[in-house]
Protein backbone atom coordinates (compact mmCIF):
# COMPACT_ATOMS: atom_id res chain seq x y z
CA UNK A 1 0.00 0.00 0.00
CA UNK A 2 2.48 2.75 -0.89
CA UNK A 3 1.81 6.57 -0.68
CA UNK A 4 1.14 8.37 -3.90
CA UNK A 5 1.46 12.50 -4.72
CA UNK A 6 0.86 14.42 -8.17
CA UNK A 7 3.82 16.49 -9.00
CA UNK A 8 2.49 19.26 -11.73
CA UNK A 9 4.89 21.61 -13.79
CA UNK A 10 4.53 24.92 -15.29
CA UNK A 11 6.21 27.01 -18.17
CA UNK A 12 9.33 26.02 -18.91
CA UNK A 13 9.97 23.75 -16.87
CA UNK A 14 6.77 21.96 -18.29
CA UNK A 15 8.12 22.19 -21.98
CA UNK A 16 11.88 21.00 -20.92
CA UNK A 17 10.36 17.49 -19.41
CA UNK A 18 7.46 17.42 -22.05
CA UNK A 19 5.17 16.63 -18.73
CA UNK A 20 2.47 18.94 -17.08
CA UNK A 21 1.95 15.80 -14.48
CA UNK A 22 2.68 12.45 -13.45
CA UNK A 23 2.09 10.25 -10.03
CA UNK A 24 4.71 9.56 -7.91
CA UNK A 25 5.10 6.67 -4.80
CA UNK A 26 6.39 8.43 -1.83
CA UNK A 27 7.73 6.76 1.79
CA UNK A 28 6.44 7.77 4.92
CA UNK A 29 7.97 10.98 6.14
CA UNK A 30 9.15 12.00 2.20
CA UNK A 31 10.05 15.56 1.65
CA UNK A 32 9.56 17.46 -1.50
CA UNK A 33 13.72 17.34 -1.94
CA UNK A 34 13.63 13.77 -1.95
CA UNK A 35 10.68 13.79 -4.78
CA UNK A 36 12.61 16.29 -6.52
CA UNK A 37 15.93 13.80 -6.03
CA UNK A 38 14.12 11.21 -7.13
CA UNK A 39 12.91 12.86 -10.08
CA UNK A 40 16.21 14.54 -10.91
CA UNK A 41 18.18 10.45 -10.91
CA UNK A 42 15.52 9.49 -13.73
CA UNK A 43 18.90 11.59 -16.27
CA UNK A 44 18.31 14.22 -18.85
CA UNK A 45 16.42 16.12 -19.12
CA UNK A 46 14.85 15.35 -15.44
CA UNK A 47 18.57 16.92 -13.61
CA UNK A 48 17.14 20.26 -15.17
CA UNK A 49 15.61 19.97 -11.56
CA UNK A 50 19.07 19.81 -9.37
CA UNK A 51 20.06 22.11 -12.59
CA UNK A 52 21.35 26.14 -12.29
CA UNK A 53 17.43 27.57 -13.10
CA UNK A 54 15.90 28.05 -9.61
CA UNK A 55 12.88 25.51 -9.07
CA UNK A 56 9.94 27.09 -7.26
CA UNK A 57 7.75 24.65 -5.17
CA UNK A 58 4.11 24.58 -4.24
CA UNK A 59 2.45 22.40 -2.04
CA UNK A 60 -1.40 22.18 -1.98
CA UNK A 61 -1.14 24.95 -4.40
CA UNK A 62 0.51 27.50 -1.35
CA UNK A 63 4.63 28.33 -1.94
CA UNK A 64 6.84 25.96 0.21
CA UNK A 65 10.22 24.86 1.08
CA UNK A 66 12.19 22.11 0.03
CA UNK A 67 11.93 20.47 3.63
CA UNK A 68 8.01 20.42 3.79
CA UNK A 69 7.07 17.17 4.55
CA UNK A 70 4.01 15.32 2.26
CA UNK A 71 0.84 13.64 3.17
CA UNK A 72 -0.53 10.85 0.35
CA UNK A 73 -2.67 12.47 -2.29
CA UNK A 74 -0.68 16.19 -2.10
CA UNK A 75 -0.53 17.82 -4.93
CA UNK A 76 2.75 19.75 -5.94
CA UNK A 77 4.05 22.24 -8.38
CA UNK A 78 7.33 22.73 -9.41
CA UNK A 79 7.96 25.99 -11.91
CA UNK A 80 10.32 28.47 -12.99
CA UNK A 81 10.34 31.89 -10.54
CA UNK A 82 6.79 33.53 -11.91
CA UNK A 83 6.71 36.47 -14.50
CA UNK A 84 3.15 37.64 -14.65
CA UNK A 85 1.75 41.46 -14.25
CA UNK B 1 -13.64 40.63 -7.17
CA UNK B 2 -10.29 38.31 -8.62
CA UNK B 3 -10.91 37.33 -12.07
CA UNK B 4 -8.57 35.20 -14.52
CA UNK B 5 -9.70 35.21 -18.21
CA UNK B 6 -8.81 35.40 -22.00
CA UNK B 7 -11.43 38.36 -22.71
CA UNK B 8 -10.27 41.80 -22.11
CA UNK B 9 -11.73 44.21 -19.49
CA UNK B 10 -12.82 47.62 -19.31
CA UNK B 11 -11.16 49.86 -16.77
CA UNK B 12 -14.65 52.78 -17.12
CA UNK B 13 -16.45 49.38 -16.30
CA UNK B 14 -14.12 48.44 -13.10
CA UNK B 15 -13.98 51.70 -11.66
CA UNK B 16 -17.77 52.19 -11.68
CA UNK B 17 -17.92 48.58 -9.69
CA UNK B 18 -15.17 49.85 -7.04
CA UNK B 19 -17.01 52.94 -6.71
CA UNK B 20 -20.07 51.00 -5.74
CA UNK B 21 -18.58 50.05 -2.35
CA UNK B 22 -19.79 52.34 0.22
CA UNK B 23 -17.85 55.33 1.49
CA UNK B 24 -15.75 55.51 -1.30
CA UNK B 25 -13.58 58.31 -1.08
CA UNK B 26 -10.58 57.02 -3.22
CA UNK B 27 -10.23 54.85 -6.11
CA UNK B 28 -6.20 53.89 -7.29
CA UNK B 29 -6.08 51.61 -9.85
CA UNK B 30 -3.42 50.15 -11.68
CA UNK B 31 -3.39 48.70 -15.72
CA UNK B 32 -0.48 46.91 -17.12
CA UNK B 33 -0.11 46.73 -21.02
CA UNK B 34 2.47 44.65 -22.83
CA UNK B 35 4.64 46.95 -24.38
CA UNK B 36 5.25 47.79 -28.12
CA UNK B 37 9.19 47.27 -27.90
CA UNK B 38 10.00 45.02 -24.78
CA UNK B 39 13.64 44.38 -24.34
CA UNK B 40 13.70 42.19 -28.28
CA UNK B 41 12.77 44.35 -31.14
CA UNK B 42 11.02 41.70 -33.08
CA UNK B 43 8.23 40.27 -30.38
CA UNK B 44 4.91 40.44 -31.93
CA UNK B 45 2.87 38.84 -28.90
CA UNK B 46 2.63 37.23 -25.69
CA UNK B 47 1.77 34.11 -24.09
CA UNK B 48 0.63 34.08 -20.59
CA UNK B 49 0.46 30.43 -18.65
CA UNK B 50 -0.94 30.02 -15.21
CA UNK B 51 -1.54 27.19 -12.90
CA UNK B 52 -5.34 27.56 -12.06
CA UNK B 53 -6.79 27.49 -8.27
CA UNK B 54 -3.13 28.48 -7.36
CA UNK B 55 -3.44 32.08 -9.06
CA UNK B 56 -6.55 32.92 -7.44
CA UNK B 57 -6.18 31.88 -4.07
CA UNK B 58 -2.46 33.41 -3.79
CA UNK B 59 -4.12 36.53 -5.17
CA UNK B 60 -7.02 36.59 -2.27
CA UNK B 61 -4.50 36.16 0.29
CA UNK B 62 -2.79 39.13 -1.32
CA UNK B 63 -5.99 40.71 -1.04
CA UNK B 64 -6.98 39.91 2.35
CA UNK B 65 -3.14 40.88 3.50
CA UNK B 66 -3.60 44.41 1.99
CA UNK B 67 -6.87 44.84 4.01
CA UNK B 68 -4.60 43.92 7.01
CA UNK B 69 -2.27 46.43 6.39
CA UNK B 70 -4.22 49.51 5.21
CA UNK B 71 -8.35 50.43 5.53
CA UNK B 72 -9.33 49.54 1.98
CA UNK B 73 -13.15 48.97 0.83
CA UNK B 74 -12.90 47.00 -2.20
CA UNK B 75 -10.34 45.07 -4.38
CA UNK B 76 -10.73 43.89 -8.02
CA UNK B 77 -8.32 42.25 -10.00
CA UNK B 78 -8.03 41.06 -13.58
CA UNK B 79 -4.81 39.49 -14.85
CA UNK B 80 -5.76 37.68 -18.34
CA UNK B 81 -3.99 34.49 -19.85
CA UNK B 82 -3.61 33.00 -23.18
CA UNK B 83 -1.85 35.59 -26.20
CA UNK B 84 -2.24 38.54 -25.95
CA UNK B 85 -0.98 41.20 -28.72
CA UNK B 86 1.34 44.24 -28.50
CA UNK B 87 -0.28 47.06 -26.70
CA UNK B 88 -3.60 45.13 -25.26
CA UNK B 89 -4.00 44.88 -21.23
CA UNK B 90 -2.63 42.61 -19.19
CA UNK B 91 -3.96 42.95 -16.05
CA UNK B 92 -5.74 45.32 -13.80
CA UNK B 93 -5.27 46.42 -9.87
CA UNK B 94 -8.36 48.56 -8.32
CA UNK B 95 -8.54 49.66 -4.88
CA UNK B 96 -11.34 51.70 -2.91
CA UNK B 97 -10.54 53.34 -0.15
CA UNK B 98 -12.13 56.49 2.14
CA UNK B 99 -8.58 57.80 1.73
CA UNK B 100 -6.03 58.18 -1.05
CA UNK B 101 -2.52 56.98 0.97
CA UNK B 102 -4.44 53.68 1.83
CA UNK B 103 -6.09 53.34 -2.08
CA UNK B 104 -2.54 53.92 -3.60
CA UNK B 105 -0.36 51.72 -1.12
CA UNK B 106 -2.36 49.06 -1.50
CA UNK B 107 -2.45 49.12 -5.02
CA UNK B 108 1.47 49.12 -5.53
CA UNK B 109 1.43 46.35 -2.62
CA UNK B 110 -0.92 44.02 -4.76
CA UNK B 111 0.54 45.07 -8.54
CA UNK B 112 4.32 44.40 -6.84
CA UNK B 113 3.60 40.87 -4.71
CA UNK B 114 1.27 39.37 -7.59
CA UNK B 115 4.36 39.91 -9.99
CA UNK B 116 7.04 37.92 -7.66
CA UNK B 117 4.24 35.34 -6.26
CA UNK B 118 1.41 34.81 -8.76
CA UNK B 119 1.86 31.63 -10.27
CA UNK B 120 2.08 33.32 -13.81
CA UNK B 121 4.52 32.87 -16.55
CA UNK B 122 5.10 35.23 -20.13
CA UNK B 123 6.57 33.59 -23.17
CA UNK B 124 7.15 36.31 -25.70
CA UNK B 125 6.76 35.16 -29.13
CA UNK B 126 8.92 36.97 -31.74
CA UNK B 127 8.34 37.51 -35.97
CA UNK B 128 9.41 34.23 -37.16
CA UNK B 129 7.08 32.30 -35.07
CA UNK B 130 10.30 31.25 -32.11
CA UNK B 131 8.99 31.74 -28.61
CA UNK B 132 10.62 32.19 -25.63
CA UNK B 133 10.12 32.52 -21.45
CA UNK B 134 10.76 35.47 -19.90
CA UNK B 135 13.05 35.54 -16.96
CA UNK B 136 11.99 36.95 -13.71
CA UNK B 137 13.45 40.53 -13.18
CA UNK B 138 15.65 41.57 -9.95
CA UNK B 139 14.05 44.91 -9.76
CA UNK B 140 10.72 42.81 -9.44
CA UNK B 141 11.67 40.77 -6.44
CA UNK B 142 13.60 43.63 -4.83
CA UNK B 143 10.23 45.87 -5.13
CA UNK B 144 8.07 42.89 -3.36
CA UNK B 145 11.00 42.40 -0.79
CA UNK B 146 10.34 46.22 0.19
CA UNK B 147 7.44 45.66 1.02
CA UNK B 148 7.95 43.00 4.09
CA UNK B 149 7.15 43.92 7.55
CA UNK B 150 9.40 42.11 9.66
CA UNK C 1 -3.85 67.37 -20.80
CA UNK C 2 -5.09 69.39 -18.30
CA UNK C 3 -8.98 70.44 -17.99
CA UNK C 4 -10.92 72.20 -15.10
CA UNK C 5 -14.57 71.33 -16.37
CA UNK C 6 -17.75 70.96 -14.35
CA UNK C 7 -18.77 67.72 -16.85
CA UNK C 8 -18.73 64.37 -15.14
CA UNK C 9 -15.65 62.21 -17.09
CA UNK C 10 -15.45 58.61 -18.16
CA UNK C 11 -12.20 56.95 -16.41
CA UNK C 12 -12.16 54.04 -19.17
CA UNK C 13 -11.93 56.85 -21.81
CA UNK C 14 -9.24 58.80 -20.28
CA UNK C 15 -7.07 55.45 -19.54
CA UNK C 16 -7.52 54.77 -23.29
CA UNK C 17 -6.21 58.04 -24.09
CA UNK C 18 -3.26 57.53 -22.18
CA UNK C 19 -2.48 54.14 -23.60
CA UNK C 20 -2.20 55.64 -26.63
CA UNK C 21 1.01 57.25 -25.95
CA UNK C 22 3.99 55.53 -27.56
CA UNK C 23 5.71 52.72 -25.39
CA UNK C 24 3.26 52.24 -22.83
CA UNK C 25 3.66 49.60 -20.51
CA UNK C 26 2.15 50.80 -17.50
CA UNK C 27 -0.90 53.52 -16.30
CA UNK C 28 -1.23 54.35 -12.66
CA UNK C 29 -5.12 56.28 -12.10
CA UNK C 30 -6.36 57.97 -9.23
CA UNK C 31 -9.92 59.00 -9.26
CA UNK C 32 -11.23 61.09 -6.15
CA UNK C 33 -15.18 60.96 -5.15
CA UNK C 34 -17.47 62.93 -3.14
CA UNK C 35 -17.39 60.64 0.62
CA UNK C 36 -20.56 59.53 0.85
CA UNK C 37 -19.74 60.46 4.90
CA UNK C 38 -17.39 63.48 5.30
CA UNK C 39 -16.47 64.75 8.73
CA UNK C 40 -20.15 65.77 8.92
CA UNK C 41 -23.42 63.69 8.40
CA UNK C 42 -25.82 66.07 7.12
CA UNK C 43 -23.72 66.99 3.92
CA UNK C 44 -25.85 66.58 0.49
CA UNK C 45 -23.10 67.77 -1.90
CA UNK C 46 -20.24 70.17 -2.30
CA UNK C 47 -19.57 72.94 -4.44
CA UNK C 48 -16.25 73.65 -6.19
CA UNK C 49 -14.42 77.10 -6.35
CA UNK C 50 -11.55 77.77 -8.44
CA UNK C 51 -8.91 80.34 -9.80
CA UNK C 52 -9.36 80.08 -13.25
CA UNK C 53 -5.95 80.60 -15.25
CA UNK C 54 -3.75 79.99 -12.12
CA UNK C 55 -5.49 76.49 -11.97
CA UNK C 56 -4.06 75.65 -14.81
CA UNK C 57 -0.81 76.51 -14.93
CA UNK C 58 -0.03 75.29 -11.59
CA UNK C 59 -1.44 71.86 -12.56
CA UNK C 60 1.14 72.23 -15.86
CA UNK C 61 3.52 73.18 -13.44
CA UNK C 62 2.82 69.93 -11.67
CA UNK C 63 3.32 67.77 -14.49
CA UNK C 64 6.48 69.27 -15.85
CA UNK C 65 7.53 68.60 -12.18
CA UNK C 66 6.61 65.25 -11.95
CA UNK C 67 8.14 64.43 -16.13
CA UNK C 68 11.74 65.71 -14.73
CA UNK C 69 11.83 63.40 -11.26
CA UNK C 70 9.97 60.10 -13.36
CA UNK C 71 10.00 58.50 -16.35
CA UNK C 72 6.94 59.22 -17.82
CA UNK C 73 4.90 59.09 -21.08
CA UNK C 74 1.72 61.07 -20.50
CA UNK C 75 -0.40 63.08 -18.01
CA UNK C 76 -4.13 63.44 -17.87
CA UNK C 77 -5.56 65.73 -15.07
CA UNK C 78 -9.40 66.67 -14.46
CA UNK C 79 -10.79 68.63 -12.25
CA UNK C 80 -14.27 69.53 -11.86
CA UNK C 81 -15.42 72.79 -10.44
CA UNK C 82 -19.37 73.76 -9.03
CA UNK C 83 -22.04 71.32 -7.41
CA UNK C 84 -21.13 68.29 -7.07
CA UNK C 85 -23.64 65.69 -5.31
CA UNK C 86 -22.37 62.34 -2.98
CA UNK C 87 -20.91 59.87 -4.69
CA UNK C 88 -19.84 62.13 -7.60
CA UNK C 89 -16.20 61.96 -9.35
CA UNK C 90 -14.64 64.88 -8.53
CA UNK C 91 -10.72 64.75 -9.51
CA UNK C 92 -8.78 62.40 -12.39
CA UNK C 93 -5.31 61.70 -12.40
CA UNK C 94 -3.34 59.24 -14.72
CA UNK C 95 -0.06 58.75 -15.71
CA UNK C 96 1.20 56.49 -18.16
CA UNK C 97 4.89 54.85 -18.21
CA UNK C 98 6.65 52.23 -19.73
CA UNK C 99 7.60 51.13 -15.66
CA UNK C 100 5.08 50.75 -13.33
CA UNK C 101 7.26 52.24 -10.41
CA UNK C 102 6.96 55.42 -12.06
CA UNK C 103 3.44 55.64 -13.31
CA UNK C 104 2.53 54.95 -9.51
CA UNK C 105 5.14 57.41 -8.23
CA UNK C 106 3.92 60.34 -10.35
CA UNK C 107 0.74 59.49 -10.19
CA UNK C 108 0.71 60.18 -6.20
CA UNK C 109 3.35 63.29 -6.18
CA UNK C 110 0.53 65.15 -8.66
CA UNK C 111 -2.38 63.98 -6.41
CA UNK C 112 -0.90 65.06 -3.56
CA UNK C 113 1.07 68.55 -4.75
CA UNK C 114 -2.30 69.65 -6.45
CA UNK C 115 -4.21 69.12 -2.95
CA UNK C 116 -1.74 71.47 -1.33
CA UNK C 117 -1.14 74.03 -4.51
CA UNK C 118 -3.65 74.17 -6.80
CA UNK C 119 -6.37 76.84 -6.42
CA UNK C 120 -9.44 74.56 -5.66
CA UNK C 121 -11.66 75.51 -2.48
CA UNK C 122 -14.70 73.25 -1.14
CA UNK C 123 -17.68 74.20 0.37
CA UNK C 124 -20.23 71.44 2.17
CA UNK C 125 -23.60 72.01 1.57
CA UNK C 126 -25.72 70.64 3.94
CA UNK C 127 -29.38 69.10 4.43
CA UNK C 128 -30.74 72.73 5.95
CA UNK C 129 -29.53 74.65 2.88
CA UNK C 130 -26.70 76.32 4.92
CA UNK C 131 -23.01 75.53 3.98
CA UNK C 132 -19.27 76.08 4.92
CA UNK C 133 -15.93 76.07 3.83
CA UNK C 134 -13.87 73.20 4.76
CA UNK C 135 -10.53 73.13 6.03
CA UNK C 136 -7.19 72.40 4.45
CA UNK C 137 -5.96 69.31 6.53
CA UNK C 138 -2.90 69.34 7.87
CA UNK C 139 -1.89 65.59 6.76
CA UNK C 140 -2.53 66.79 2.94
CA UNK C 141 -0.06 69.40 4.05
CA UNK C 142 2.57 66.48 5.58
CA UNK C 143 1.88 64.54 1.95
CA UNK C 144 2.84 67.26 -0.22
CA UNK C 145 6.32 67.97 2.17
CA UNK C 146 7.18 64.49 1.37
CA UNK C 147 7.67 65.16 -1.89
CA UNK C 148 10.38 67.89 -1.27
CA UNK C 149 13.70 67.31 -2.47
CA UNK C 150 15.68 69.50 -0.86
CA UNK D 1 -0.19 108.80 -12.38
CA UNK D 2 -0.30 106.49 -9.68
CA UNK D 3 0.58 102.98 -10.41
CA UNK D 4 -2.37 100.22 -10.22
CA UNK D 5 -2.55 96.32 -9.35
CA UNK D 6 -5.30 94.54 -9.50
CA UNK D 7 -6.52 92.84 -6.15
CA UNK D 8 -9.00 89.26 -6.15
CA UNK D 9 -10.56 87.32 -3.56
CA UNK D 10 -11.53 83.74 -3.61
CA UNK D 11 -13.80 81.35 -1.74
CA UNK D 12 -14.37 82.41 1.95
CA UNK D 13 -12.51 85.66 1.89
CA UNK D 14 -14.70 86.63 -0.91
CA UNK D 15 -17.63 85.89 0.67
CA UNK D 16 -15.84 87.31 4.26
CA UNK D 17 -14.92 90.77 2.06
CA UNK D 18 -18.27 90.56 -0.51
CA UNK D 19 -15.14 91.69 -3.00
CA UNK D 20 -13.76 89.46 -5.84
CA UNK D 21 -11.81 92.09 -7.43
CA UNK D 22 -10.59 95.42 -7.03
CA UNK D 23 -7.73 98.08 -8.00
CA UNK D 24 -5.56 99.34 -5.67
CA UNK D 25 -3.17 102.59 -6.22
CA UNK D 26 0.21 102.01 -5.18
CA UNK D 27 3.59 103.56 -4.97
CA UNK D 28 6.93 103.10 -6.42
CA UNK D 29 8.67 99.69 -4.83
CA UNK D 30 5.54 98.25 -3.09
CA UNK D 31 5.07 95.06 -1.39
CA UNK D 32 2.23 92.24 -0.90
CA UNK D 33 2.84 92.99 2.56
CA UNK D 34 1.86 96.65 2.38
CA UNK D 35 -1.14 95.65 -0.24
CA UNK D 36 -2.61 93.74 2.45
CA UNK D 37 -2.09 96.10 5.36
CA UNK D 38 -3.55 99.02 3.47
CA UNK D 39 -6.72 96.51 2.91
CA UNK D 40 -6.76 95.75 5.98
CA UNK D 41 -6.64 99.24 7.79
CA UNK D 42 -10.04 99.80 6.38
CA UNK D 43 -11.40 97.82 9.81
CA UNK D 44 -13.48 95.35 9.28
CA UNK D 45 -14.51 93.09 7.52
CA UNK D 46 -11.06 93.97 5.86
CA UNK D 47 -8.90 93.02 8.89
CA UNK D 48 -9.60 89.39 8.61
CA UNK D 49 -6.80 90.29 5.89
CA UNK D 50 -4.35 90.69 9.13
CA UNK D 51 -6.48 87.98 11.49
CA UNK D 52 -6.14 84.57 12.37
CA UNK D 53 -6.67 82.82 9.05
CA UNK D 54 -3.90 82.07 7.03
CA UNK D 55 -3.89 83.97 3.83
CA UNK D 56 -2.75 82.94 0.45
CA UNK D 57 -0.77 85.11 -2.02
CA UNK D 58 -0.45 84.65 -5.85
CA UNK D 59 1.15 87.37 -7.83
CA UNK D 60 -0.07 86.94 -11.61
CA UNK D 61 -1.19 83.59 -10.89
CA UNK D 62 2.17 82.36 -9.59
CA UNK D 63 1.90 81.62 -5.47
CA UNK D 64 4.18 84.63 -3.96
CA UNK D 65 5.65 85.83 -0.84
CA UNK D 66 4.20 88.58 1.28
CA UNK D 67 8.01 90.69 0.49
CA UNK D 68 7.17 90.03 -3.51
CA UNK D 69 7.41 93.82 -4.77
CA UNK D 70 5.38 94.82 -7.48
CA UNK D 71 4.97 96.15 -10.63
CA UNK D 72 1.85 98.15 -12.09
CA UNK D 73 -0.86 95.92 -13.58
CA UNK D 74 0.08 93.00 -11.55
CA UNK D 75 -2.36 90.85 -10.12
CA UNK D 76 -2.61 89.85 -6.66
CA UNK D 77 -4.75 87.29 -5.25
CA UNK D 78 -5.71 86.55 -2.05
CA UNK D 79 -7.11 83.32 -0.79
CA UNK D 80 -7.00 80.94 2.17
CA UNK D 81 -5.33 77.52 2.08
CA UNK D 82 -6.98 75.25 -1.14
CA UNK D 83 -8.67 72.39 -0.83
CA UNK D 84 -9.09 70.35 -3.73
CA UNK D 85 -8.82 67.11 -5.05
Amino acid sequence: MSAVVTVKFFARLRETLQTDELELPIGEQATVAEVIDTLARRGAPWDVLKGEQPVMIAVNQTMARPAHTLEPGDEIALFPPVTGG
Amino acid sequence: MIRIQTEDFDIGEQTRALSAAGDTGAIATFTGLVRTSGDRQDVRALFLEHYPGMTESVIEDLARQAGERWSIQAVRVIHRVGELALGEQIVFVGVASAHRGDAFAACEFLMDALKTSAPFWKKEITEDGESHWVEQKASDRDKAEGWRQD
